[in-house]
């Protein structure tokens, strides 16, 4: 039978445990392991997520253009990682006394003497370690991926995400995860509200500032929104977020430990729920209509807003972060309308602002355990870095090979300027936008 | 013989349908289409920023019938279409020179049918 | 590394093992966690499995009030449990004679002197029940929500959901999961055929009967079928649907006992294929031709069906109670048409003509162990409660507020007329319906 | 409480474990049996991938059809798994001097002295060991589907799929995976490269020879390619293969053991990135476009490569079976065209010729363990017998009931001919192709 | 100058084309539309409910052509279009008082080809 | 009474709608539509074959006008319309028989406008 035959192969060089000598520590290796494999897999399910939330709040003739670019952002996300970026953001800074860069070889492969049952305390393997940390790079580009686009040139977007997920985001996030500077001081980040989301927030605003609004959004001085063409889509991008967010921040326990993981699903949840309840009465009674893109722009908010301290703030601190966050981004997308800044996804407001709420908050609702100030550093490190890096890359790239379509390939669709292909053939569709 | 062209609100189709069916015009054609007249558009938000919308959804509707049915052909559009609202639609009557039905190759009065 | 600063972290005040004190009762803990957070997260994502088949049954002029409603359900769902529905659902009757009502108190908190350890015999943490539960409690309210589509007033609505959610829905679970007078009789209802669809499926029935038939559906007497707009939507909604049953039923047995769950696991599925494939008979003979959205509602029949006693009737039963679902629910869609019952989805005939014959199918194929009258009676108690709070809700905000939207706005659509948002911008649609 | 009544109804006959008396086997089997539950529902939502890929990548007009299609080959799968499939594919060779073909007898029941606590050394249930492989059964008749859409009779369709996943299947796969002469030979099939992928991929190829090319889409010798008309839905399939595959190859370890199934999750997923990458790069040079169905078919191919010997080859080696895969499916693609084999998802491409590709690799990459001879008998051997009976059961259907829909059908689309529904009511599309 | 409607198949808009090019007609615009004409319509089966549908898919195609190809283009249109059976579709034939070139702003007969 | 078609490059609507806005001409119809004309198609590539597309979007725009404004509606579609590159459309002005707007049962010149 199947099981036979594999455990016969198995034992073929690959560590394994017979019946007759199980041991707790291997089961409780199997338990943790499993679970973080979850974790994994619900994080890649996240670029499904984006990608679809992206196609929806755009408009069908760049359709095309954007899901290529999620699909192969995740690729050069999870090849990089593979390359460099693992053992940039980990790269074992405990025995140097430089806890700003460092680099412990290209590619991987498990430290020497390696024991699955000993590495990481037996809460997962080298594998699960290196897989759920990919997972997690790839995302970083994707925030940027849908700020600029409808717009930005294909071949440079895939240059920018390969030298910012393959060296920008894992050297930054050494500092914190990799045991660096700011993990020194104190700085808290739980799953990633600033090392992930905030990270992907500024080097989201250098592109939309390098590469400029679409054209037709802003005209004589007034917003003229443009509309997504597949709020269907939309909704599958956000429900799949959340659930994938599961993994992000479940995951980001590093082990299964019960309670821990069980109290972040809970925060994590309270804390979306919060974030749409807010969008929604705020928008409501702002625009005097419940807005669906803000309902689901404000469980993405409340989402980002917990992450830093989904493991440490209560049930109730939760939930009031999400309410704020709710608040923030409703504003925060007419705020980057009023100064020009084009984002047709909300990245900014969603993965920005939220992201820095999120690092600050838990300074202010576990200030025993987590310095304000410090937190405060951090976020302001990671801004100014993150923005500085992402927008030399752009730079370069813009007096290089360019970072914008051309007017025509812009009005035409870059479906069909850049990949000759329609996303939706045969759907007699308006193209007035 | 004459080419009818009617705009309609979209929920009316059955009722006009019916009209003219009820009158012996059974063939026609519908596209949708968007349509700006003296209705009023009204206010979409999106992301918090408001957009005016002043071009509506409508059915554009085209007959073609011969000189006895043009009128009666008239009447019913009416007759199914209004409401008493604006916005309800209008009709355009053109000349139609000639017409062929492609499977006989007929021609002219013949055709239209 | 990122392992090591989170175990630093934790050490801060969360209960945690060191590898040096790993016991036994810790690692099956973090097993059964695990497989109940997975469990937790599967409920979640049958809300974008009932948002999406929703959307595809309808038609696309009410897109994005459909994408709200559920958007919104969920989060009121998830908040007014922890703010009062899980301690009205599990009050602890224990120790009180009362056993119809009861309330722990408001907020969420683990009880005094709690350890994740002995909680629940080490099934899972305080915190996991509080959210596994939380999840099904907004599925209850989204049933409605199928059911009232297309004319229903979105506050009016909301507010419904909220106070059903927040109140009917555990007041009637504490009945049998809270240790209540039907938990006392013997009542068995694994999952909740009765406890969720059931109650869900009479509270739409309240909801269709009180808003009324969508304009033109039922003219001179005759059926006008309104159409789904997008059926590849509805599909998808069923396969995620069917997807994370897995956790509601597997998650249902309350542990990871390997046995249970996995028999779990087949009764469910192959309930669900029988009802697919009855179902495709029956509509293929009945209209003579094979009806798609007979094949996706004959898998939701034949999962509501089973869930009552997926864990107590044979593998053989549960295919028998899957064919009968699928028949029920080809005819329940023709009958409740013939009563001038309004149901774009189909959601009386799966949720709360399935529901029924789950409940009393457990007492038919299992008589030794449970008994047909007690199903009955609670089936019966259920009914009369849930329908009728829900006809008085309903009543009360139809001469208040008002339940159904205008003529006008019903017929150009709620997305404009509640939302002022289009769902599919751009795209050239009829909307003669 | 919820959690108290089941344990006292699993009492009743269930095996169970109190916490008393925990033991190690039993926490160890629930580690392992949830891991392969997972998996379990992993391999099902790969389901929802077919069925949107297909859709995606074919016309509106026959939307309907793909989606029916797709609902009853899961249903049928299942079912006839239950019925005959699993005793068919494990017969339990061992005692028999025959290993080409036995049969255990008809329906699942676990074997007699049945305890789950040794049952596959503890590492799943027996309910959980054939739900696992009914997932896998049924996947195998869906790679057929896509290549014959579009045109194939519905009612033939369903019949050849019953006969071919009900006996075929699992006979062939008792070859190796049921411990017969293949697996007495030493030929490696981890996950399924061949038994699951090319022997559908074969028997695709027998279904697209017997019912012929699309019309118009070989025009006087010419290929006139017809556009999918669904490109996001496209996208959500091959994520959700993607997704499904973490517990296609995942669970095909059979077992919770940390190390391997993290190895496999890290081989998995860089070979698919190594396949989208190749992909990419290879459609990019040679149609001067970046083709997105391209690098979404890229990412399978290099998920169907690398299942064969996901758990025996390198990191490196599965970058290399995924870079390859990607340029194979690319000018697969192109070649069937060629060869006016009309198949409108690629599914030859991806399945047969990548699965060919992933069998002999292993025995490339692992020459010490695996020969390539052996992998090439295997690879023939299924090729033979998989394509021959599909030829002769289409050859048996054409000549009875037919097999290809009428011309008129076919122009107007499935989903009017054979359902009388659409999928899309009230957009307005065009069906000039 | 004459403007010409055609309502055809929609798959045979590749002949019709296709037919048009080689009698040297290749300006055209083509619509989708729904057409009740005399070929019956079918029934639909929705949730065990039953529709009648008569409006059915088809094409418009417009082409605005000087005189002396008006008779060339209706004969390539039923060329194309023709199979023999019911629903094969109808040509319409109008008066066309001007035409503009938007470019250039070129009139009349020079515009229209 | 005339009616003008005009068939523009889709996303020149919005200049157009303007144009005739400041011309006193606020009735329209918009539907899209698919148009070949001296414009050049494009190559798609669809999983590694090529397609040649030659019919491409544009929108096509009806108005009726009474005579006075024939002239300035022209002129304006071409205002809003023209970019001087191939492809910017063209307008089709075809003789008008008679008018009725539906709610109110005027006929003529009183309903155009
Ligand atoms: N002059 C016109 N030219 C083209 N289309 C028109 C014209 N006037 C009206 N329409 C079409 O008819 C529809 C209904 O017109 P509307 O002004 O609402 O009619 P009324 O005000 O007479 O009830 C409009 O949306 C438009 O599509
Ligand atoms: N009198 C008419 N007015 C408008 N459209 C028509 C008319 N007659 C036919 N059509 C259009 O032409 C299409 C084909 O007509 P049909 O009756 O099938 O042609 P025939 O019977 O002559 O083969 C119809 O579906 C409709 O769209
Ligand atoms: N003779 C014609 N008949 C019908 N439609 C036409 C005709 N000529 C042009 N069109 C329509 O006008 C659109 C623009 O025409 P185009 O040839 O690009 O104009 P120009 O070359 O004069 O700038 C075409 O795509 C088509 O839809």
């Amino acid at each position: 039978m199947k099981h036979l035959l594999f455990m016969a192969i198995l034992l073929v060089g690959l560590p394994q445990v017979h019946a007759a000598e199980l041991t707790l520590e291997d089961v409780n290796l199997r338990t943790n392991n499993t679970w973080m494999l979850v974790a994994t897999f619900m994080v890649f399910i996240m670029h499904l997520g984006f990608a679809t939330l992206e196609t929806g709040l755009t408009r069908s003739k760049n359709t095309v253009n954007i899901l290529f670019k999620n699909s192969g952002v995740l690729a050069i996300g999870l090849m990089t990682y593979a390359i460099c970026g693992f053992n940039l953001m980990y790269p074992d800074f405990t025995d140097s006394t430089n806890k700003f860069f460092d680099f412990a070889g290209w590619g991987i492969a498990p430290p020497e003497g390696y024991d699955p049952l000993t590495y990481a305390n037996g809460n997962y393997t080298y594998w699960t370690d290196f897989l759920f940390q990919a997972m997690f790079a790839a995302t970083c580009a994707t925030i940027v991926s849908g700020a600029v686009a409808e717009r930005v040139k294909l071949g440079s977007f895939l240059i920018f995400s390969a030298i910012f997920v393959g060296f920008f985001y894992p050297w930054l996030g050494s500092w914190k995860w990799g045991g660096g500077w700011l993990e020194d001081k104190g700085f808290h980040d739980f799953a990633g509200s600033t090392l992930v989301h905030s990270v992907g927030g500024w080097a989201a605003l250098a592109g939309v500032i390098m590469v400029g609004p679409r054209i037709g959004k802003y005209v004589n001085g007034a917003v003229k929104p443009i509309m997504g063409h597949n709020l269907p889509l939309a909704a599958i991008g956000v429900f799949l977020l959340w659930f994938g967010w599961y993994g992000f921040n479940g995951g980001s326990v590093l082990s299964a430990e019960a309670d821990t993981v069980s109290r972040v699903f809970v925060t994590t949840s309270l804390s979306a729920a919060a974030g749409v309840l807010s969008a929604i009465a705020v928008s409501w009674i702002h625009s005097r209509k419940p807005d669906l893109t803000m309902a689901l722009n404000g469980s993405l908010a409340g989402l980002v807003g917990v992450t830093a301290g989904a493991d440490v703030v209560s049930v109730m601190d939760a939930v009031v972060i999400g309410l704020v966050s709710g608040v923030i981004v409703v504003f925060g997308v007419s705020f980057f309308d009023k100064l020009k800044l084009d984002d047709p996804v909300g990245a900014l407001s969603v993965h920005l602002l939220c992201g820095v709420w999120g690092t600050i908050a838990v300074g202010i609702f576990s200030p025993e355990t987590v310095s304000v100030g410090i937190q405060l550093l951090g976020a302001v490190a990671y801004a100014v870095v993150s923005f500085l890096s992402a927008l030399l890359i752009f730079a370069v790239l813009k007096h290089t090979i360019g970072i914008r379509v051309s007017e025509e390939e812009e009005l035409g669709g870059l479906d069909i300027g850049e990949h000759g292909m329609e996303a939706y053939n045969g759907f007699q569709i308006f193209i007035t936008q | 013989m004459k080419l009818i062209i009617a705009y309609i609100q979209p929920h009316r189709l059955n009722a006009v349908k019916q009209a003219l069916y009820e009158n012996e015009v059974v063939k026609m054609s519908v596209t949708t289409a968007l349509g700006c007249g003296q209705q009023m558009g009204y206010h979409e938000t999106y992301r918090g920023a408001d957009i005016e919308v002043n071009l509506l959804k409508k059915l554009r509707i085209e007959i073609a019938v011969t000189e006895p049915y043009v009128q009666t052909t008239i009447d019913a559009v009416i007759s199914g279409a209004r409401t008493g609202k604006i916005g309800d639609g209008k009709i355009f009557v053109m000349e139609l020179s000639d017409c062929i039905r492609i499977r006989t190759g007929e021609t002219g009065e013949d055709a239209v049918g």
